[in-house]
């Protein structure tokens, strides 16, 4: 099995996609000769040519809007987001247009708007965000998050077949420095589904994207100490695993909530809420979340490194919780 | 394709033929008594609720572009374009029971006025945000030119929304990329209750067309022939790969914004300018001239009209409300489609 | 004590501020001479003039960018969205240049957007949203949702004076439905204040905006059932009243969460959250959320009505709870 | 008011006079060397960290247009503008700072590059999403209209950005509202690897001023001269309250997109070319020509200029990098302004 990184795995699903189905195209900034800012889509104008790997202008709202009716006339376009913080710049028409028309008049709209999130490399507040909550908090979208090479590859395909309109989180920190054995053949990660990376009994620890990687090197470091992690990856946060959420809890009885976006409407406070509602009597302690905090996404490595959530700040909250 | 090939010569436009002409007719004046039964009895009587919007006086921009789209060309209406969708195939029923939120309209009750759609009618609808379905037209100008069908797009809107900024990226993508998508702008004078001169500060706004690379024409709306002729040229080019056009359609509102305003704020005297310039008057009168139809005809085709309209209202009325619980249905898309599987009485 | 509406109390704070500090200015679509589509500022291009009440083209993102530039200039504009459902045709200007100035390089954005929101009015799926979330979820931002023409009118007084920008939800249906006696005296409600609007023993039942009288007419109904619930307004949803919170639970030892809004990564969520972590001892029961279903805002009325929270909904869910 | 009126009548601007010539080559030198240091060495040599964007080739714009501005103007530079930073009054020595992420630049290690903003001495930073600051601008057109004081405001942006909606809807509202705002696109030929072909499908940009209405010229913006009459004209327009200008500055971008960025899609033919072209090289010809300065004076003015980028630099070498909690403070303003309250050392 070929040995890739999480950004090769990402290149590669949407490549096999696109072999696989005429319907599928890709348009963006600078994604065909160049390749994308992130080298993604490298190769792909040279093997499927202009008409399916489309450079825009900057036109965040209009790329959109393009994909929204390039989607209701059958085709599958996946759009690149430069940096995942510019989708700010086509909200409107994928929270209204995307979002609504199947619900509104019948009509399929299946569409993928992919790119890098996440913070960790110092790109400061406009390259490093984590917006995905005001996309989980619409529905009629779906959002999905990989943490594995294999994942990003198996959920990317899942997301480009998929009959709605997808939100694709790809994180950057992620890009270069996850590499695993990815199977050249075709498979596919459905959406909807979490996985346990962990199994443990003590703690049910659930996260989601880059914070997996830091929630596996806690739990490591636990289980030294005797406090057994199972660890959660969500991989969809809308429509997200339930089940599987529920059933963790039941296991270990306490539960901490771990995303690298801030805490307040961040997606812990969803799935809080979930836990709390239905599965209050399998409680043994209280709730307890480690985000970032409610500020932006600093530039200076002191404070970036402040700021996001570590195995230090996981660990002292695993402790207490533990001793509860 | 062929299609395009052989327009790819002509330069005028041809006139209407005497058929098209009477359809043209036609659909003006089903779209008026539709419209103004609308807004002027059934939301009185509060058979409609929410916003009502009407094209009264416009009428003739959506008829003189629609009447020449072809079989896989799609439209996108604006909130004052009616007859888009009755030329485009749906049945004054489908429409009214839209209007009146029932559970067989093509919403299903799940959204309101003109916004109705059908891909395989060709039909894409607003959403209230304006000016979102232009860069949506895009997206399908990219497809149609991909299939070399010598399709188009057709997007409406009126000349408050060209203030924002979703326009523009799609005016200026689709003269790019070379599209087949015709920007009609209706200048119906006002925004709301916001006149031109606080909307934009060029006389008018066919000069738009030279910022983005595309012709840019402006046209007397309330004329169908002259609406007609100018789509038709923008349409030639588009079906013959010469990419989009940007088409100002001058025309006046004569309402209100909506049924619940009384536009005070319109100097009466406009309106009654206005009026002379009916499109309807105007399009009769030729037909007159021209011997196309005669008066007694028109007496007739009125007639029809309005029974027309009683009976689709009535058809509407006699139509069920949705079930709550519905409310919960296909807000995704999945293998089994509710829509698909939940057919309409 | 003039007896005023919710619409004619926001009116007059307005007024008041306009007339207290000349650094105050109005713009938005049809907001002059026609006095905004709902009446808000009515009179007061007549009163304060062009300058300062200055209609605009139907460019949300330049109205918001605009009053930005303004605020920055010294100056506290109040933008009004026709429909608060537009705010996402402004919102990268909100959540990317309002809401992180402060943090970046220190200059202050004194500045409102307000305008009608909320459903129950058969406005569609454009005319109705509940998109607080999407703010609520912005570091650097303020998000206040008043219920009574007394907080209307001391709520957008305080957002006015306030140095952040600050995101100010009047529920449409409330606008004339709501009447009762305001003081004409100067006179501000603090943002980041809850106020409990019936004390209760039993359930605290956490709301705001429009859901309040409906959980007041709820309280009302089972307090002939001997259930007694303890009514919580939120008014401000950020900052939220992490105290006031509290204590109700501890109180009551068993928590409602109601709103207007769709429920996953609704507010509810996030308050389940912080109980569920800073309570849990005090929990006598699971954490029960009523809110609208996951789907946009239906057109029709017996669609509409099924869509959205009522008494019946909260007292089904109270009993059940009352019985844990 | 005053200085408004004075310049009502000229037509023509007067040539920059010797003083003001040499200020220009000054901070076009100063500006050159900075911005090299700082992806040619700094950046390498891994004391910067994350995107690096210069302007180099592009000086002559913010140098002629910045240098003719008056206190009580406001300046909105684009992510290439390092010199309007400089001639607003920032120290070289904050800037390497900001770019270095230390506690005591502007930004306190908060935000990078050029995110440099500062009221009291009028300049509002870009944040990364490009075109947002042009409708920012237009509230300060607002605010300065009405303060009556001639003054303006300034905001420059690539030709990428002018497809970005907001560019649109801010042009329109400040041409509406006769703001005395002066929009103005450096023309580099590509965004980022996208060249003007695929941005836009007209020969040039200066037609959209017509668009709006407002006035719109073209200038070559590698020679400060032109640079600096053409953005004169648009200032004696704003200032005495004629409203916006939209000048397109022909130049072209003598580095990658960013300091990571090779290039490698830029014909190697077309940066020697412009090469030729050089703001520097043509200002210094004009000032030795008409001796304002001979070649000693040159020499003299080079070694000062590394000497100040040296100094800028070991002092923003020796500042320390904010403490970690820091990130906490000053999410909100409110009475006891942290930023206010802990000064810089
Ligand atoms: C983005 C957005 N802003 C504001 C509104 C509220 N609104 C509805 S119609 C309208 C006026 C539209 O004017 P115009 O584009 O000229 O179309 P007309 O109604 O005149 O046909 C406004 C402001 C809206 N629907 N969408
Ligand atoms: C809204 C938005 N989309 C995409 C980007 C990514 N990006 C950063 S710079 C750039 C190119 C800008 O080109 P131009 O406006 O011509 O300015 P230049 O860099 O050439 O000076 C792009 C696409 C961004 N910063 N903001
Ligand atoms: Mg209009
Ligand atoms: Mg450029």
């Amino acid at each position: 099995m070929p040995h890739l990184t999480y950004l090769e795995a990402i290149r590669q699903g949407i490549w096999e996609e696109m072999e696989r189905d005429r319907s599928v195209f890709l348009l963006g900034e600078d994604i065909g000769s160049y390749g994308g800012a992130f080298n993604v889509t490298a190769g792909m104008l040279e093997k499927f040519g202009e008409d399916r790997v489309i450079d825009t202008p900057i036109s965040e709202s209009a790329i959109v809007g393009a994909a929204i009716g390039a989607a209701l006339m059958g085709m599958r376009p996946v759009a690149e987001m430069q940096f995942m913080d510019f989708i700010s710049c086509g909200f409107d028409q994928i929270v209204n247009m995307a979002a609504k028309i199947h619900y509104r008049w019948g009509a399929a709209v299946p569409m993928v708007i992919r790119g890098p999130s996440g913070a960790g490399v110092h790109g400061g507040p406009f390259h490093s965000q984590s917006n995905e909550m005001w996309f989980v908090h619409v529905p009629g979208l779906k959002v999905v998050a990989p943490s594995t090479a294999y994942d990003a590859k198996g959920l990317i395909k899942a997301s480009i077949r998929d009959h709605n309109p997808v939100i694709f989180y790809e994180h950057k920190y992620l890009y270069r420095r996850i590499k695993e054995d990815v199977p050249e053949q075709d498979f596919v990660v459905p959406l909807g589904k979490a996985a346990v990376r962990r199994e443990g009994a003590d703690i049910a620890l659930i996260t989601y994207g880059a914070m997996v990687w830091t929630a596996l090197e806690a739990a490591d470091m636990l289980a030294n100490e005797g406090i057994s992690l199972e660890v959660v990856d969500l991989r969809t946060l809308l429509p997200y695993d339930e089940r599987c959420v529920l059933s963790s809890v039941r296991k270990c009885s306490k539960v901490m909530l771990l995303h690298e976006d801030t805490r307040i409407g961040g997606l812990a406070g969803e799935i809080a809420a979930l836990i709390a509602e239905k599965a209050f009597d399998d409680l043994d302690g209280p709730i307890v979340r480690v985000t970032a905090p409610d500020t932006p996404v600093p530039f200076s490595p002191p404070l970036e490194e402040y700021y996001l959530p570590n195995v230090q700040k996981i660990a002292d909250a695993a402790r207490q919780l533990a001793a509860y | 394709m062929a299609e395009a090939q052989s327009t790819k010569s002509q330069n005028k436009i041809p006139a209407p033929d005497a058929q098209t002409l009477e359809r043209m007719l036609y659909y003006l004046k089903l779209t008026r008594e539709a419209e103004t039964r609308i807004e002027q009895v059934l939301y009185r009587q509060g058979k409609i609720v929410g916003g009502v919007y009407v094209g009264r006086g416009q009428e003739a921009i959506g008829v003189g572009s629609a009447i020449q789209l072809l079989d896989g060309d799609v439209v996108l209406p604006s909130h004052r374009d009616f007859s888009s969708f009755l030329i485009r195939g749906f049945s004054l029923r489908e429409i009214f029971c839209n209007w009146m939120a029932r559970s067989n309209g093509p919403c299903r009750g799940r959204d309101n006025t003109l916004h109705i759609g059908d891909m395989s009618r060709g039909v894409i609808p607003i959403i209230s945000h304006l000016g979102d379905t232009c860069p949506v037209a895009c997206g399908v100008g990219m497809v149609l030119k991909w299939r070399q069908s010598g399709n188009v797009a057709l997007v409406h809107f009126g000349e408050g929304t060209s203030s924002r900024g979703d326009v523009h990226e799609a005016m200026n993508m689709a003269a790019v990329m070379k599209l087949p998508v015709i920007f009609i702008c209706n200048n119906n004078a006002y925004a709301y209750s916001t006149p031109t001169e606080k909307q934009y500060a060029i006389k008018d706004l066919d000069v738009r067309g030279a910022a983005y690379g595309m012709p840019g024409v402006k046209v007397d709306g309330n004329d169908v022939l002259a609406v007609y002729s100018t789509i038709g040229k923008a349409l030639e080019r588009a079906r013959s790969g010469q990419g989009p056009s940007f088409v100002e359609c001058k025309t006046f509102r004569m309402t209100g914004h909506s049924a619940h305003d009384s536009a005070e704020y319109v100097p009466k005297e406009l309106f009654e300018q206005w009026k002379k310039k009916d499109p309807i008057l105007r399009l009769q009168k030729v037909l007159l001239a021209q011997n196309v139809m005669n008066k007694k005809q028109i007496d007739i085709l009125d007639g029809e009209i309005r029974k027309q309209v009683d009976e689709a209202i009535a058809g509407a009325e006699a139509s069920p409300f949705p079930a709550g619980a519905e409310a919960l249905q296909a807000v995704y898309c999945d293998a089994d489609c509710w829509w698909k599987n939940t057919p309409l009485e």
